[in-house]
């Protein structure tokens, strides 16, 4: 073996102040709970009552779970797209959140203005190429070999950018997506079941098959192309792909090009779910604890992290949020994400961190 | 090359004080790769202890071992009579164990005063709010510390590059400003990890020159991993060969040349 | 020419660690105090004096906080409008609590609340580190908003769910309120901002900003210098969040004067304070009052003085191109000079020192 | 260096200040600031009533030459529904002397209230910002007519009584609020929590975050549990459609679903589809081309291409409301213009004006509003009139007025406004004591 190896991990629980402050964390909000309620109810409520509902409405746990599950998919699919440039290009692109908004305003916008609703997403597509190949040659390349936090802090620029262009390009206000002309189905399926009725979206059906097969184009992509290879030998190693005569720049224009396809896809089943605007862009933040549960650089991470959040927040949100007075799930991604995090540093798929020394 | 004319002569003349520290059956496995197995040596007060073996055998492993950065699996650490299987980094440091490393691990966006000062931040006592204000107290202390540095730097002949950050600084330098942020420390125990790695030979020369000095002028026990044998050598009292993470030898320099499984070892006798 | 420190000796050390050991800083640090103080206050209108120059002095101020964490500490932190709002929450219980103490002294200790939040959610630095730690503040960032709107406890159940900023005096002159005048107000920012940065600049300039920058340049090796790692961390987290929430407050108080403070500490401002640390320097003060005038002051120029300028543009017009222009100059400037404007800046002195012979 | 540092920061401080100086003004004009958020998460909504508002100006200035001889100068300013931003213009329109403040944003309205006080600028808020500042004893400064959010909560009630039948019925019914988790959002919940109890009726709260606006998937899943029998939306921006949406697609009976007035947005409604035909809101305004004031408008500003708006949007409810809202503003002129017997009103007056408004059936039917919105009547006590609105429904393409204008519940809503407006006042500390002596007329 070598100098180099995995250092065994200081266990967090073990530092005094941390366990302090989980303790302090527990005793606040125990109160904070405590005291909207009868105290003697508090326990109940908390651990007893939500799963009793579960059992009472089979049909309403069903129905969170496939709730989750479809928001679950969509927050992969934004976290694929991050997934995708960081593991080619080691950039943590800020930007893709709002490159799905633009994409979608892009698609919507040059059908308001009259542009068959394929042929616009044909045109679309080209718009998206035209993104990547501008974002390579303007901000990338430039900025090549400097440390991952200066390119992270460039795709908020990028972010910036879009922004602005987008609204000016196409205005601010909600759009409508185009999902009948593109011939996503809509209306329900209405299953009775589980004593009850459990309604699927025809939409939300259509979002995880098209997301399911886009994932496994891309992986077949990845294992079968010549392109798909090169890509995993720059994830490998720059300087070894580098070494072998692959570009980096083609490389990196189609990663950035597939991930504004992935963006296309999520803005429109998005869109189709409620509508294209730039709120969104906040929504796309909820990619975030995706990426650190399923770790930056793996694609099943990116959909187990998608899952686990999508149904965490849900059903968190459905059985415990009325304790505290709901609206808690603007935030419950992101502990549930934490909570990972302290036993699992490096994400459920990440690489193993290793320290040097 | 410098020497020191009495190691020369081979026998242990130099009367080395009592152990300072004792490594005791110690072994570190990485998932299943053993790093270390059960190995036991000790360095005694104001002696030059080397550690050497081949590629991957577990020198470095061994300081971070003794330092706290890993922590073995089996078997003890006994530092100033004190036993313990368990070190946290910066215990070591406050008990006196300061180390360079084999890559420089300089503060490369700061000076070379800044980095030296760092050494000093055990010793600085004075509190949160005398630094806000960096008046009376804390200024004196302050003053106090940089005297401290400033002779550090004259002794390590780095005047000139005082103010310059040291991410810029040729690699022999780099090594140098490492070896003062440890001396800043005052160790009672200083480990060095390959400290002339990559130097031409005036740089070794003069690197050589200074770890002497520090253990003579300062009496400061030092352990240090080194790749060349004629460094080795001349420097060191006396020597621990690992190899694939087991102890294959331990004695003088003298006696571990001679020592056949160390020849083999270096030599490169099949398995 | 002017620029020169030759001729300057030093014989003392103290001398030599002076935060500005030549003279012509000095003096130019003399100068700028005396503009800030004197010329501004005279000369400034109202609305140069309101909507510019106090907004500029907050910022500063939050950027200088979030410098110390990320610029000099290395971790990055999306949650600093979150750390802010904390300091305005907490300032707004604390004149309640004690109308009778003087809403400087308050607006200094709200600060304390939102360090001890901070250093709660910085107990995870230990264990996860970059983009990781930059998503795990997010938490605290829609944690402590959703608080702000849900604990009715923190707005003194009012119905309108808003900060209402008492009036406070000193010797009789009005500080806060809608009777005190901007002169009033900007004169309390600016002795807060003036006060804290020479704090901050002693800080990073000691035992601890040398313990924070080694964490940020190699933490392992840190370490086994004996700094203790969460110790230094959390302290990063403890002094920045200070910072950051005596802003929030000044913001509330002494800039907005009241009004719906949870929507106003959102993920937005967390994100463009970044941006002026970015932009201004990471591990620079004097960078954070760059970055906090150039992104702070920018749209408000673009937005008032092109039209008076007669350039025509509309609002929204300006707003689009604000964006398209604060993001164009975030990746100019990263490539240009990732080490932000702080660095331009010395540069520019570099080559005054050796001007009118540069060789 | 230093030099041109400072020198250009004199420049730049000099164009700022400049920026704030007064406009040249013209001695026959007025100067009007209007917020305006044409830009960010809102402006969906934002863009129509700005059009509204400035096409109406535009229209009195275009056909009249003014108020009575006097132009007034409207100039937008962008907040991107931002309080950094409103503070701005805030400060930019009292730096340009306006006759009254628009802040456009309850977090807007909120700033501005402690400081108009000291200004004495009049804040215009059209049925938005602070409830309590109907009070016109504690709240000189400050008009929210028609009515508040207080009185639309009572409304939303009366109208569930209605259909089903009576006040005693609504004893044991459910009453879902869908409220934005944010001050303006929460505006309800006191009026609904007394009103429950009076009538035994039951309140949910659904709050949604407003980072999760389109993304309220688990809280539809709730009311799908709760199964309130009416559901009141006290939602803006991007909510509003998605909220539509997800009634739809939860099969909660869409009208059952009424909006606040600001839920009541064309694009609002077009969200849902066909299936979003029966949506409803509250509303003040009509909505429609088919009233004189809006053919005017046409006529002299859209068709003489002097509006942003296309002509398809004139008309639609929000821009409808843009224009109401502008109406008042010039109606408040023209009084203050007959109290003060100036021409040339400034802000004081512009007060004076706003606290004797008072339009009525024939003055509506002269300015060509017969039937757009109900009489206005403001007095020195009472600044908002807690004024009639209706029921509109959305047929699928536009809105239609369902039920007739109904009275806000005036006595529920008053102590409310009485007891918050003390409650203000006594927490901000010297609160200023009213000075402004009431008309006589009024």
């Amino acid at each position: 073996m070598s100098d180099i190896a995995t250092r065994p991990a200081p266990s967090l629980l073990a530092s005094p102040m941390v366990r302090f402050g989980l303790i302090l964390v527990a005793i606040l909000l125990a109160i904070a709970i405590g005291v909207r309620l009868d105290p003697t109810n508090t326990l109940y409520a908390i651990f007893v009552d939500p799963f009793q509902q579960m059992v009472q409405a089979p049909d309403l746990l069903a129905q969170t779970v496939w709730e989750g599950l479809v928001s679950g998919v969509l927050y992969a699919l934004i976290a694929l797209g991050f997934v995708l440039i960081f593991k080619a290009s080691g950039v943590f692109n800020f930007a893709q959140g709002i490159m799905v908004v633009f994409a979608a305003l892009t698609l919507v916008g040059l059908y308001e203005k009259g542009v068959p609703a394929f042929l616009a997403v044909i045109i679309t597509l080209g718009v998206m190429f035209a993104l990547a190949v501008t974002i390579e040659r303007v901000v990338l390349r430039p900025l090549v070999n400097q440390p991952d936090i200066i390119l992270f802090m460039a795709t908020f620029g990028i972010t910036y950018f879009l922004i602005g262009f987008g609204e000016a390009l196409f205005g601010g206000n909600p759009k409508q997506m185009i999902a009948d002309q593109l011939w996503l189905p809509r209306g329900a399926i209405d299953l009775k079941i589980l004593g009850g009725l459990v309604t699927l979206q025809k939409i939300d059906i259509a979002a995880a098959v098209i997301a399911s097969l886009m994932i496994l184009l891309l992986a077949l992509f990845f294992q079968y192309t010549r392109i798909g290879r090169a890509l995993r030998a720059v994830a490998d190693s720059h300087k070894a792909a580098l070494s072998v005569g692959i570009s980096l720049n083609q490389i990196w224009v189609i990663v950035w090009f597939t991930a504004g396809i992935v963006a296309l896809i999520t803005g429109i089943m998005w869109g189709a779910r409620s509508d294209v605007s730039f709120a969104l862009e906040i929504v796309a933040l909820k990619a975030l604890p995706v990426l650190i549960l399923g770790g930056f650089t793996s694609i099943p991470g990116a959909i187990v992290g998608g899952l686990i959040i999508g149904i965490g927040e849900k059903i968190g949100e459905f059985y415990w949020g009325p304790l505290v007075g709901g609206g808690i799930e603007s935030w419950l991604a992101y502990f549930i994400a934490l909570a990972f995090l302290l036993f699992r540093p490096q994400g459920l798929f990440g690489d193993k961190i290793i320290e040097r020394i | 090359m410098n020497a020191e004319p009495m190691t020369m002569t081979g026998t242990p003349i130099r009367d080395t004080g009592e152990v300072l520290l004792s490594v005791e059956a110690i072994s570190l496995r990485f998932g299943g790769v053993k790093a270390i197995s059960d190995v036991s040596f000790d360095i005694r007060k104001g002696e030059i202890r080397a550690i050497i073996g081949p590629n991957g055998a577990g020198k470095t492993s061994m300081l971070n071992c003794i330092n706290g950065f890993y922590q073995p699996q089996e078997g003890r650490i006994v530092f100033k009579g004190e036993r313990r299987a368990k070190m946290r980094p910066h215990r070591a440091a406050a008990g006196g164990i300061a180390r360079t490393f084999q890559n420089v691990a300089l503060f490369k966006g700061m000076s070379t005063l800044d980095n030296i000062m760092t050494g000093r931040t055990l010793k600085m006592k004075k509190g949160f709010f005398w630094q806000a204000l960096r008046h009376g107290p804390a200024m004196q202390e302050e003053i106090a510390h940089r005297r401290v540095v400033e002779d550090i730097i004259d002794f390590l002949q780095i005047e000139h590059i005082r103010k310059l950050p040291v991410g810029k600084l040729p690699y022999g330098l780099q090594k140098r400003v490492e070896l003062g942020r440890a001396l800043a420390m005052e160790p009672e125990l200083l480990l060095l990890d390959e400290p002339m790695a990559g130097m031409n030979l005036e740089e070794k020369e003069d690197m050589c020159r200074f770890i002497l000095d520090v253990n003579q002028q300062f009496g400061t026990t030092i352990a240090l991993i080194e790749h060349d044998m004629g460094v080795v050598m001349d420097l060191s009292d006396r020597v621990v060969v690992l190899e694939y993470g087991r102890k294959i030898a331990d004695g003088t320099p003298d006696e571990v040349k001679a020592n056949q499984a160390v020849i083999d070892a270096y030599l490169g006798v099949a398995h | 020419m002017f620029y020169r420190e030759a001729g300057q000796y030093k014989s003392t050390y103290a001398s030599d660690m002076a935060v500005f050991p030549l003279r012509e800083d000095r003096i130019g640090i003399a100068v700028i105090l005396a503009v800030a103080f004197v010329a501004i206050p005279f000369f400034g209108s109202d609305f140069f004096i309101a909507s510019v120059m106090i907004p500029f002095l907050v910022f500063s101020l939050a950027a200088i906080g979030l410098n110390i964490l990320t610029g000099y500490t290395g971790l990055i932190s999306l949650g600093t409008a979150a750390f802010m709002g904390v300091g305005a929450y907490g300032c707004y219980k604390l004149t309640t609590l004690f109308p009778g103490v003087n809403i400087i002294v308050l607006i200094l200790l709200s600060g304390l609340f939102s360090a001890g939040i901070g250093v709660l959610f910085g107990l995870p630095s230990l264990r996860i580190k970059g983009f990781y730690l930059a998503v795990a503040t997010l938490a605290a960032q829609f944690f402590l908003q959703w608080c702000f709107v849900r604990v009715p406890w923190l707005f003194n159940y009012n119905a309108s769910g808003s900060i209402e900023v008492p009036q406070r005096t000193l010797f009789d002159i009005p500080l806060t309120g809608a009777s005190a005048s901007p002169e009033t107000r900007y004169f309390v920012c600016l002795g807060i901002v003036v006060t804290l940065t020479w704090f901050a600049s002693n800080l990073v300039h000691g035992k601890l900003g040398r313990s924070w920058m080694a964490v940020r340049d190699m933490d392992i090796a840190a370490e086994l210098m004996g700094i203790k790692l969460l110790n230094a961390k959390l302290m990063a987290f403890a002094v920045s969040s200070y910072f950051a929430g005596v802003a929030g407050a000044m913001m509330i108080f002494l800039w907005y004067g009241g009004g719906e403070a949870a929507d106003v500490f959102s993920i937005r401002l967390s994100f463009n304070i970044l941006f002026m640390v970015i932009i201004g320097g990471l591990g620079s003060l004097l960078g954070s009052f760059f970055g906090a005038a150039f992104l702070s002051i920018l749209p408000t120029a673009l937005k008032f003085g092109l039209p008076a300028l007669g350039v025509p543009i509309g609002g929204a017009t300006a707003e689009h191109v604000t964006f398209m222009l604060v993001g164009a100059l975030i990746i100019i400037f990263l490539i240009a000079e990732p080490h932000g404007l702080a660095r331009l800046w010395q540069i520019g002195k570099q080559k005054l020192r050796t001007w009118p012979f540069p060789y | 260096m230093k030099t041109t540092t400072l020198m250009k920061g004199t420049a730049l401080a000099a164009l700022l200040s400049s920026a704030a100086m007064a406009p040249a003004m013209a001695q026959d004009s007025v100067y009007f600031a209007n917020n305006a958020y044409r830009t960010g998460p809102f402006s969906g909504s934002g863009i129509p009533i700005g059009d509204g508002m400035r096409d109406y100006i535009t229209m009195i200035n275009e056909r009249d030459g003014g108020v009575n001889g006097v132009k007034i100068v409207y100039e937008e300013c962008e907040t991107g529904y931002d309080t950094k931003k409103s503070i701005e213009c805030y400060e930019q329109a009292k730096a340009k002397n306006t006759i009254v403040y628009s802040p456009w944003s309850t977090g807007a309205t909120l700033a501005a209230i402690p400081r108009a006080h000291v200004d004495k600028i009049p804040i215009l808020s059209m049925a938005y910002g602070l409830s309590a500042s109907a009070d016109g004893t504690s709240f000189p400064w400050v008009f929210i007519p028609p009515l508040t959010y207080w009185d639309g909560a009572s409304l939303m009630v009366k109208h569930m009584a209605a259909e089903l039948g009576g006040m005693d019925k609504l004893k044991g019914k459910k009453l879902g609020l869908i409220h934005l988790d944010a001050p303006f959002g929460k505006e309800p919940i006191p009026v609904l929590e007394n009103l429950a109890k009076k009538y035994g009726f039951e309140l949910k709260l659904y709050p949604v975050a407003a980072a999760d606006m389109q993304n309220q998937g688990s809280l539809w899943l709730s009311i799908r549990r709760d199964r309130p029998d009416y559901l009141y939306n006290q939602g803006w921006g991007a909510m509003n459609p998605t909220a539509v949406k997800e009634a739809v697609k939860n099969n909660f009976p869409i009208n059952k679903l009424v909006g606040v007035w600001w839920a009541g947005g064309d694009d609002d409604a077009r969200a849902g589809g066909a299936e979003a035909k029966g949506y409803r809101s509250l509303n003040f305004n009509a909505a429609g081309q088919n009233f004189p004031v809006i053919q005017d408008i046409i006529k002299h500003v859209v068709d003489k291409g002097k509006s942003t708006a296309p002509k398809e949007k004139v008309g639609e409810n929000l821009y409808n409301r843009g224009v109401y809202n502008s109406m008042l503003v010039v109606e408040a002129m023209r009084t203050a213009q007959k109290i003060t017997g100036k021409k040339v009103i400034n802000a004081e007056d512009m007060r004076r004006g706003l606290e004797s408004l008072n339009v009525d059936e024939a003055r509506l039917k002269e300015i060509g509003m017969a039937n757009f919105a109900s009489p206005v009547k403001i007095t020195c006590a009472d600044h908002s009139g807690h004024h009639k609105a209706y029921v509109a429904e959305w047929d699928g393409t536009k809105w239609t007025q369902k039920g007739d204008w109904i009275e806000p519940m005036k006595d529920e809503v008053r102590p409310l406004i009485e007891a918050n407006a003390k409650d203000y006042t006594e927490k901000a500390g010297n609160w200023p004591k009213r000075t402004e002596p009431c008309e006589k007329s009024s």
